[in-house]
């Protein structure tokens, strides 16, 4: 799926940014550099970010400024990573996030 | 520990024109913001904006950005982004972070201009993703270029859900009906116009009860509501939809004024509890000022006027401009701002806004 | 707001001895009046960790440990069953305590001190070496040389049970006005009369002064001292073999950690600077103090360094000369019951409203309320340091 | 009219647009060219007053008047069009042909139309009401991204149709 809007009649043709690949669950994406890892992954069309802790219910992106944690995912192994206001970076890790997450414990 | 004369946090249209007119006057200026880039809503606002010539009738948001941007660096603001303050304390001092790190700041003066967030709306089904505010859609489609869904229900005709309504129909979406509780359309009648010559119906009385869908939002269930405001039985309809925009208002991001223990009042037409502030945007707390949304919820028009007046008076008080020339200026402000708030909504503001300076120098 | 003309028994303070007393009296049938000057649980008992310590300090006070320990074992039991009594979550769970020994010289203590506390009966304590710590909480740096563990020890939910106490308190028939500050108790000829507060006078013969570290404001008689606490709150992480605990770090005693049912770690007593009396009262936290926190906390916890601290708050403690607290009428002022100066309120909780009842409506008591007689304290005048923290007072004492 | 007119949420009927300041005579509609403003609500608000290169259209002080049609001034340029923030002005010429009016209107989505092309007429209400002719469209840098389309359509529906339907479908 694509949900770019390449054209727009007020703010004109997309304009040419760098694009990366993002691995997201496994699977690999391409994304532009720096956007939020959210708009990357809104653009394909995916919509559960994270799941609730208690019921297991899906969330996504609600407030996409940052404020309302909806969005949060494991990033590069670091759990409750704000995706919306995140730039997306080549090589990137990205994964739906279960409940609190996963805090990797050095042994 | 580092400090400034003047530290403004938020550098959306009331931090920018702060900044400006505090930093032409000669103040040095921090303008913090925990964005990538500044502009806060402002370059989300592709509409044209009402005013007058002198109020940048007629651009659009994101212009007006831009060059307020430009000319801050000119007046040699310093911007410092991906930074959250999230912290004051002993009323002159910052907490930030960036970069994961934690830093102090202090200010001889603080303006904040912090916005505000969307308020959300509880009903069956509303945390589903698929379900998002307004504003949130409308950063999606302007700022991030990606459409968040393809058929949409907006609920809210105030003016930002009839404009986002323009917005998402302009980035290619189709809009099924924007849906507002109260008998009439709450938002400026023109711009229902646009929305209803592109064929989208405004259901007023209507409210949504529930959104459905397993994962993600498929389908909405819509109700006509009595005078009273309550459910009309068996008058529920189902949409099939991929997005439920909710349009429902704005609160001010206050917790800053909080924390420094700032005076507020509960005014409804401005969005909720505001910092009391005196007629040049300072709070109850010297040196501390407010401007924008966090001074009550309106336009980006009065914010701007009102980023100016705050930075007019920091500029007097740290004794670069006369308090004559703080006074002529304010009064061009004044004025301004009183012509914004005119019209069946701008009065109520008005009132209001009179209410908390009223309160204030009690 | 209509206060009532008079009243059985007046009870000042909406915290969670205030609200434990309101409830067994008014189950009892009592006809009481709460007041509150904020919320319900807007002082010590809404700004703690929910830590229940039965016993906590370093101290060889035979008679301390004993008359204690008997009370807050008392508390525990009433607590297993409080939730169903209460009809409320509490979030009780006895996941045992530790104390922490960071050098040789504190671990030599804690062995004698545990040696001690055997040779009392107290056969649930335990010393753990460096090993068993870690095991107990991996989290933990590895600086610890050893702890002593208390297996029955836990954490509680202090709002929830706060408010269940207070909810049920109503139900009962309790008068709960919260946002009336109480100027003053009216005393006459040696008789309490009544308080007076800022919307007028109620009459009653017996008033419960429960502010806690307030206490003395309203009765300047009693010698408890504020004693400011700062804690910060961690974002949600999963569950975590974590521990109430107490340290001492860089000289200066912390506690820590419990997690809320909700994930969120809490860790208190961090960086607190010394200050004057009138300031232990703030609730105001500063950058130093979060600062200083943050910084103890990923010294305790390596593997924590990445999570976010999301909340933090001052709370006011009382600090008594001997540790214990003050439950009993005062000495010479006939109606005035003082339940006050508690430092770790949380394992008093639940018995403190059991014998204030018992001793209002029977005049007696289940267990002996001497050790706890507020004329240890009786307008005693310890030249205290002016300015000071929990170290401060500690090493002034001696303890 | 025996039913009461209802006014449907968020249109305006003709009979309000018609009694607002703004909106020409019939008499001077059939005379040619001219501006239809179809703004009822006091808005502070003025850019359409300065855009007029003829004086015709006056908002005056305070600025959240009605703005004012000076019908004989208005030479049905259409340059008050793209300026209003609000896309509320229109441009009716009723003497286009024998059969046929051409409306012009702000236009502000993709795809543009192209000149010739023949697409749906829309009123007010988003309904297809006729068949629409594509005579001009006018996209200039000083209209910022703001496009004026002007349709001919047939003369009965000159005050009903505002929009067309999407060039693409």
């Amino acid at each position: 799926m694509n949900m770019r809007i390449v054209e727009h009649p007020i703010l004109g043709k997309l304009e040419k940014k760098k694009k990366i690949k993002l691995w997201v669950n496994g699977r690999q994406l391409e994304a532009y550099e720096n956007e939020p890892i959210a708009a990357a992954l809104a653009n394909t069309g995916l919509k559960v970010f994270h799941r609730t802790q208690e019921l297991n219910e899906p969330r996504g992106i609600f407030c996409a400024i940052g404020r309302c944690t909806d969005c949060v995912m494991i990033v590069d192994g670091q759990p409750n990573v704000r995706t919306c206001v995140t730039p997306a970076k080549n090589g990137m890790r990205i994964q739906t996030q279960k409940g609190l997450g996963k805090w990797s414990v050095k042994k | 520990m580092s400090g400034a004369e003047l530290v403004i946090v938020g550098a959306g249209p009331a931090g920018l024109t702060a900044a400006l007119e505090s930093a032409k006057s000669g103040v040095e200026v921090v303008l913090i913001d925990e964005n990538e880039r500044p502009g806060g809503q402002l370059f989300k606002q592709i509409h044209k904006f009402f005013g007058s010539e002198e109020h940048q009738a007629g651009r659009r948001g994101y212009e007006i950005g831009y060059e307020l941007l430009d000319k801050c660096k000119e007046a040699g603001v310093k911007i410092m982004l991906n930074t959250t303050v999230w912290g004051i304390f002993n009323k002159n001092t910052l907490g930030l972070v960036t970069q994961n790190k934690t830093k102090i700041l202090q200010a001889k003066n603080i303006i904040l201009a912090t916005g505000a967030s969307e308020n959300p709306l509880a009903f069956p089904g509303w945390t589903l993703p698929g379900v998002m505010g307004a504003g949130a859609a409308q950063t999606m489609i302007n700022i991030h270029r990606v459409l968040p869904g393809r058929r949409i229900l907006m609920v809210g005709s105030g003016n930002v859900g009839l404009i986002v309504t323009y917005q998402l129909l302009q980035a290619g979406a189709k809009v099924v009906a924007v849906l507002e509780a109260m008998p009439k359309v709450g938002g400026y009648q023109v711009h229902a116009s646009k929305i209803r010559r592109a064929g989208v119906p405004i259901l007023t009385s209507c409210t949504v009860v529930e959104a459905k869908g397993a994962d993600s939002v498929d389908e909405a269930i819509i109700c006509s509501l009595d005078s009273q405001g309550k459910n009309i039985k068996h008058t529920e309809k189902k949409l099939k939809i991929d997005l439920i925009c909710l349009a429902v208002g704005l609160s001010p991001l206050a917790e800053l004024c909080w924390m420094a223990g700032c005076k507020f009042k509960y005014l409804s037409a401005l969005g909720g509890h505001i910092p009391v502030h005196d007629e040049y945007m300072q709070t109850s707390i010297d040196g501390l000022y407010v401007a924008g949304d966090l001074a009550g919820v309106e336009e980006a028009s009065t914010a701007m006027e009102e980023g100016r007046l705050a930075g007019v008076a920091v500029a007097h008080s740290l004794g670069y401009i006369t308090k004559q020339e703080m006074e002529e200026r304010k009064k061009v402000i004044w004025d301004s701002l009183q012509f914004l708030r005119t019209g069946p909504f701008g009065e109520m503001r008005q009132k209001a806004k009179n209410e908390l300076i009223k309160k204030w120098s009690k | 707001m209509v206060l009532p003309e008079k009243t059985a028994i007046i009870i000042i303070g909406g915290g969670v001895m205030g609200c434990s007393i309101a409830y067994r009296l008014a189950k009892a049938g009592q006809n009481i009046v709460l007041l509150e000057s904020r919320n319900i649980a807007s002082g010590a008992s809404g700004r703690n960790g929910g830590m229940v310590m039965q016993l906590d300090g370093r101290d060889f006070d035979k008679d301390a440990i004993l008359n204690r320990l008997t009370y807050t074992r008392k508390n525990n039991r009433i607590l297993e069953n409080l939730a169903d009594e209460l009809g409320a979550d509490l979030e009780y769970t006895k996941c045992g305590s530790l104390d922490l020994a960071w050098t040789e010289k504190e671990l030599e203590y804690l062995q004698k001190l545990v040696k001690f506390q055997k040779k009392l009966g107290d056969t649930e304590i335990q010393l753990l070496d460096r090993k068993e710590t870690k095991e107990k909480c991996p989290l933990i740096t590895s600086c610890a040389l050893g702890s002593r563990f208390r297996s029955s020890d836990g954490t509680i939910n202090p709002f929830k049970l706060t408010y269940g106490f207070a909810s049920r308190a109503k139900k009962y028939g309790a008068k709960i006005f919260t946002g009336v500050e109480v100027k003053k108790i009216v005393i006459k000829d040696g008789e309490v009369k009544g308080v007076e507060t800022a919307l007028g006078h109620i009459k009653s013969n017996w008033v419960i002064n429960a502010t806690n570290a307030w206490a003395p404001n309203l009765t300047g008689e009693i010698d408890i001292l504020p004693l400011r606490q700062v804690a910060v709150v961690t974002e949600r992480v999963p569950a975590l073999a974590v521990f109430p605990f107490e340290a001492m770090l860089d000289n200066q005693v912390i506690f820590g950690t419990t997690q809320t049912a909700t994930g969120g770690l809490i860790v208190g007593g961090l960086g607190t600077q010394a200050r004057k009396k009138i300031d232990h009262y703030c609730e105001d936290v500063s950058f130093a103090e979060i600062q200083g926190s943050a910084s103890i906390f990923t010294r305790l916890f390596h593997d924590l360094g990445e999570v976010n601290i999301i909340r933090s708050w001052a709370g006011t403690m009382a600090f008594t000369a001997d540790g214990l607290p003050c439950i009993g009428p005062s000495p010479g002022i006939k109606g005035l019951f003082i339940a006050a100066g508690f430092s770790n309120g949380m394992a008093f909780s639940a018995i403190v409203g059991k014998l204030v009842a018992e001793y209002i409506i029977d005049g007696r008591n289940s267990l002996p309320i001497a050790p706890f007689d507020p004329k240890r304290f009786w307008k005693r005048k310890i030249k205290w340091p002016g300015i000071y923290n929990y170290t401060i007072l500690a090493n002034f004492l001696g303890r | 009219m025996t039913k009461k007119s209802r006014s449907i949420p968020g249109e305006v009927s003709l009979k309000d647009l018609e009694n607002c300041p703004g909106y020409p005579a019939e008499e001077r509609l059939e005379q040619g060219p001219v501006a239809v403003i179809e703004c009822i609500e006091k808005i502070p608000c003025n850019p359409c007053e300065t855009a007029c290169p003829s004086g015709a259209i006056i908002v005056g002080k305070p600025i959240i008047n009605l703005p004012r049609l000076v019908e004989d001034k208005c030479k049905g340029c259409g340059l008050c069009i793209a300026p209003c923030p609000g896309l509320a002005i229109f441009v009716v010429d009723k003497t286009y042909s024998e059969n046929k009016a051409t409306v012009a209107f702000p236009y502000e989505y993709l795809p543009l139309p192209e000149k010739g092309q023949v697409v749906k007429g829309l009123n007010r209400k988003g309904e297809a009401i006729c068949d629409a002719e594509v005579i001009k469209v006018m996209n200039i840098p000083k209209n910022k991204k703001t496009a004026v389309v002007t349709v001919a359509i047939p003369k009965v529906y000159s005050n009903q149709v505002r929009n067309i339907e999407p060039a693409g479908g």
